[in-house]
């Protein structure tokens, strides 16, 4: 246990140091959204109609270009070799790792979402509801990301076999957290779609850190 | 303004010409501050249509020029530094970017302010507003290269090459409006064909511009002044540790 | 406690890098791998330390055979290999007490760490400043920051300038005496006593 | 000038090898224009009407993602030392690097991006429309990336800091990219539009080159 | 030809690393660079390869004063660093032609570097699959892929092993007898014949 905090620890200490990757993920959503307007023209219905795919596409993107960290450093460095044969058994270090990316990488996101949902002119109604899901929906993201992660790591072509293989697994979430923040807009019950993403996130906390951990024992070898 | 840098930019003659000038900038800031804020709170008319809500007019406008003009004061100070080696000049254009970053925030602030009242919103993603949230970006990311070094000779070098690539989205700001069709209103005053406004509202306008002008003027004086001397102490540090 | 291999053969690719290397080392003894450039020290060693698989070849940590079930050897061993690993934002105290709290090491530890590799003038400084000397001596320290009965070394010594290689010959033999094991390779006879030897150039190498 | 064309060669060379420059722009860029009518929902006049911010957008955000690593891979090999000290001058160095860079990573994104176009139900003046845009305008992105790459390369705080110093001068590839686009749709001329990116691309070839040898120096003292 | 350098002094950070270096090298000769670890070695080194600038003092090349205008120095040395500079998806043969290329030259001194350096065996695998010191003498090879007069190492002898590194004092030598210059760190005795030394351990170092 005390390595399993250690070395979640460390990893949030080293995102406050370096400071990258939570300010990345971060600065990258917010680049998207306002880019968007800039993009598609100030028209207030036409950006708050599209306003819940924009939020929830630009999180699944920053999340998705955050995930190669989730373990590429450490791999680099030769920390990871020295994780792996210590004390701490795979699933549980993929965990780890997971909730420090999740930490430093979603979780500002999520903290900053209803400031940008307001500036798309989305009902009020509208930013609860994606504040909420994303709440919801995004331990997934991260999770499922991990697997994928772990599987490419250490390849020639990584980056784009890892969207590659997230990105269909990302796609329920993205279309069950629109539909939870549109119902939420056209004042219909939202709780089916969150729980929906609740129950997608319990069922990815059980298989992603033991499907990572595999993974990670392969790429290592 | 370049030549004029040029020549003061020694930091011994900088000092003491500052502190000279210093006093006055000062106390001018002080008198056009209460005669513009007088004038453009008491004296000058509610507009027909915006009633009281226009006073903002006179915290917000120059506001806004002073971001855009700041940006291009700092171009054009990293300019002298990078080409002249000026190293005042790079210092006025670091100790200029916190001040320009708070006017064009300034501007933002009493822009959405009054954008309530006006347009029913407190945001809206057209051009003008959208290019002065992007000219607060180019503020920080200019603060920011300078925090992002050890060095305070890398830093300035780096942070002049910034400045200078930057201001290229200065004229494409001022222009935003004239060039799309927006929510915002398209400059009158500093048009090419001449104020377009009665002077009732022009004179408070133009008072409280040169009032934020001489209040720049003194905050830089200040912040150079702390720049140099901090410089100073680092200069001595190290040839303190070279003696060592 | 003891370690043996028996037998172990590792292709790499397509490239028989050795066959059949045994060995059997007990408590308080050394092997140095010797060979040329090439000729699979790094690979033994990384095998050694169950980071890559061999082809054949059976492995025994205190007679227990781990080839398969590795349960008994986990958490026996340290391995520096030719890697830093070191995070250059975090200092060199920090870089190392991560290391020990890993390991379920307190503060003392961690001190005795930095004295045994006199790295105490340094232990503020980030590791992304370090000379490629200091670097090495941090890495080496991970040693001291946890204790382990195995430790499994790669060319420990490159970087290290006369005063540092006696330094860590000094920490290798109290190891040793203490009844550690070691299993090393490096260019430069270390002058351990009574250590084995293990010369791979037998297998070849390019 | 065998120096210049080795070091395209080369890196062209990596691209291919290592596929992931080149898959990975192109990767992102197909997956935010796949994942918008998902977000959005399916309704092709809001897609039309969006189609060329979202599409410019993406271009805009796939260029930015690799800005980084016009110089990071040589700056942490060593290589940019050894090309530093070589017998090419500075700015000649960051054009084959820009040129390389464009050719991997910002081509195959045109190339493919009328396929998209037509997805999103743009008419087909805009699909031609938009090509030109970004053949003419993406070369400025480019170029006043790798000034940004330069200044940052090798910092703490890089990736973000490369955002956001990059991002506003991007805006006006944006706003006359998409203004294009949406006087072919409305059958306007484009002309003037694309005078202007092409004004800005010489532009950049001429400012970027320079400031961005001087900033590489900068960073590698 | 020759290099010489005047009351070179440097900080790094707010750390004085040396101060007051100076050194006449003329060719033909080397200048061995010692010290303990954190001497200030490399730090020297990449001085002497302009890729730091000194806090003051100045440097000549043939005589003439290159420490603000540095067009007559430059493509007349090569520099040889602790890192590999070597990209893992080309092959051995594919990263020099590179460098050889880079520097103007053609297939002949591609040739000559891989031979120089005993390569051959090597010459189509993939940079990433080689051991250490198979990595360092393909960095090493790049010094025969372009000719220059002078050649700046720092550390090159780690992770060769006995062999190579009479191959690489070999070719030094040979540069050397060619009229070349050469200033290198190491922590181990090259014993070339006529090298001065410059201790920096005077100075300091931790
Ligand atoms: C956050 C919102 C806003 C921003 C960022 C903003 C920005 C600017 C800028 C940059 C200027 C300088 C124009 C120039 O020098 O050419 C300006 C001027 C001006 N703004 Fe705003 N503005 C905002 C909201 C508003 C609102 C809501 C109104 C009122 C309807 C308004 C009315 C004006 C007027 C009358 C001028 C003077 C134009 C002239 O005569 O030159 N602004 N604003
Ligand atoms: N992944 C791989 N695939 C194929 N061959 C490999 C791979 N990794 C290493 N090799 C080869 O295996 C051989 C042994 O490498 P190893 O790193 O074990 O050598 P070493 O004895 O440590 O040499 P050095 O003294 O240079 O460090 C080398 O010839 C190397 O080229
Ligand atoms: N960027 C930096 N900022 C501050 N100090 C630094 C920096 N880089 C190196 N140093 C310090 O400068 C000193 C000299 O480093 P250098 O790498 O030159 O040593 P060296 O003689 O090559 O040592 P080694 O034998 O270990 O390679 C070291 O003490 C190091 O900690
Ligand atoms: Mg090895
Ligand atoms: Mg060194």
């Amino acid at each position: 246990m005390k390595a399993f905090f250690s070395l979640i620890a460390r990893d949030l200490k080293l995102a406050a140091r370096q400071g990258s990757a939570v300010a990345l993920s971060l600065c990258f959503f917010v680049i998207v959204i306002v880019l968007f307007p800039l993009g598609v023209g100030p028209e207030m219905t036409v950006l708050a109609r599209i306003a819940p795919g924009v939020l929830w596409v630009a999180a699944l993107l920053a999340c998705l270009l955050t995930l190669d960290r989730i373990f590429q450093a450490d791999y680099e460095d030769g920390s990871l070799d020295q994780l792996v044969i210590g004390p701490l058994p795979l699933s549980f270090l993929v965990l780890a790792k997971v909730i420090a990316h999740w930490l430093t990488s979603v979780l500002p996101l999520i903290i900053i979402a209803p400031v940008l949902a307001l500036s798309l002119n989305l009902a009020s109604d509208g930013v609860i509801a994606v504040t909420f899901a994303l709440l919801i929906g995004s331990p997934t993201l991260s999770l499922i990301g991990a697997v994928g992660a772990a599987l490419t790591m250490g390849m020639r072509r990584g980056g784009v076999l890892l969207s590659l293989l997230v990105l269909p697994l990302y796609i329920p979430v993205l279309i069950f957290g629109v539909a939870a923040v549109e119902a939420a807009v056209a004042m219909l019950p939202m709780a089916p779609h969150l729980l929906l993403l609740g129950g997608m996130s319990l069922g990815a906390l059980v298989v992603g850190p033991l499907a990572a951990g595999a993974a990670l024992r392969l790429a290592l070898e | 303004m370049a030549i004029d840098l040029h020549k003061y930019a020694n930091p011994r003659r900088f000092l003491a010409i500052t502190s000279a000038i210093y006093p006055w900038s000062l106390a001018l800031t002080v008198i056009l501050l209460a005669a513009g804020l007088y004038t453009g709170l008491f004296v000058a008319p509610p507009d027909y249509q915006q009633g009281e809500t226009v006073r903002i007019m006179f915290v917000h406008v120059p506001a806004a020029w002073m971001g855009l003009m700041i940006y291009t004061f700092m171009a054009v100070a990293s300019a002298v530094g990078l080409i002249w080696k000026h190293p005042v000049a790079d210092l006025s254009a670091k100790a200029a970017a916190p001040i320009g970053a708070c006017f064009t925030f300034l501007s933002l602030v009493t822009g959405s302010l009054w954008g309530e009242p006006m347009w029913g919103t407190w945001w809206v993603w057209d051009a003008r507003l959208t290019s002065m949230l992007i000219l607060l970006f180019l503020y920080l990311g200019y603060i920011a290269l300078w925090q992002s070094f050890d060095d305070p000779s890398k830093a300035s070098k780096a942070a002049a090459i910034l400045a200078l690539v930057g201001v290229i989205n200065v004229p494409i700001i001022k222009f935003s409006v004239d060039w799309w069709n927006t929510l915002h209103q398209p400059a009158s005053v500093a048009t090419m064909s001449g104020p377009k406004i009665y002077s009732s509202i022009l004179t408070p306008l133009l008072i409280m511009g040169l009032a934020y002008t001489a209040f720049f003027v003194t905050l830089l004086i200040i912040r150079v002044r702390a720049e140099i001397l901090a410089r100073r102490l680092r200069i001595l540090q190290l040839s303190e540790l070279q003696e060592r | 406690m003891s370690l043996s291999a028996e037998n172990v053969t590792c292709l790499r690719g397509d490239r028989l890098v050795f066959r059949d290397i045994s060995f059997d080392l007990a408590g308080g003894q050394a092997l140095w791998v010797r060979g040329r450039n090439g000729a699979g020290k790094s690979t033994l060693l990384r095998i050694a330390a169950r980071l890559l698989r061999p082809q054949a070849g059976r492995f025994f940590w205190n007679r227990t055979d781990i080839t398969e079930d590795d349960e008994p050897y986990h958490g026996q061993y340290h391995y520096i290999g030719h890697q830093e690993v070191l995070k250059p934002v975090l200092t060199v105290a920090e870089n190392l007490s991560f290391w020990a709290e890993f390991h379920g090491q307190g503060k003392a530890s961690l001190e005795q760490a930095i004295e045994g590799f006199e790295l105490g003038a340094l232990r503020d400084t980030p590791a992304g400043l370090l000379s490629a000397g200091q670097k090495k001596r941090t890495n080496l320290a991970r040693l001291l920051a946890s204790p382990a009965p195995l430790w499994i070394l790669d060319e420990p010594l490159s970087a290290l300038d006369t005063h540092f290689i006696d330094l860590f010959r000094a920490r290798l033999s109290e190891h040793l005496k203490a009844g550690g094991l070691a299993l090393y390779a490096t260019h430069q006879d270390l002058g351990i006593d009574g250590s084995q030897e293990l010369d791979l150039d037998a297998g070849g190498g390019a």
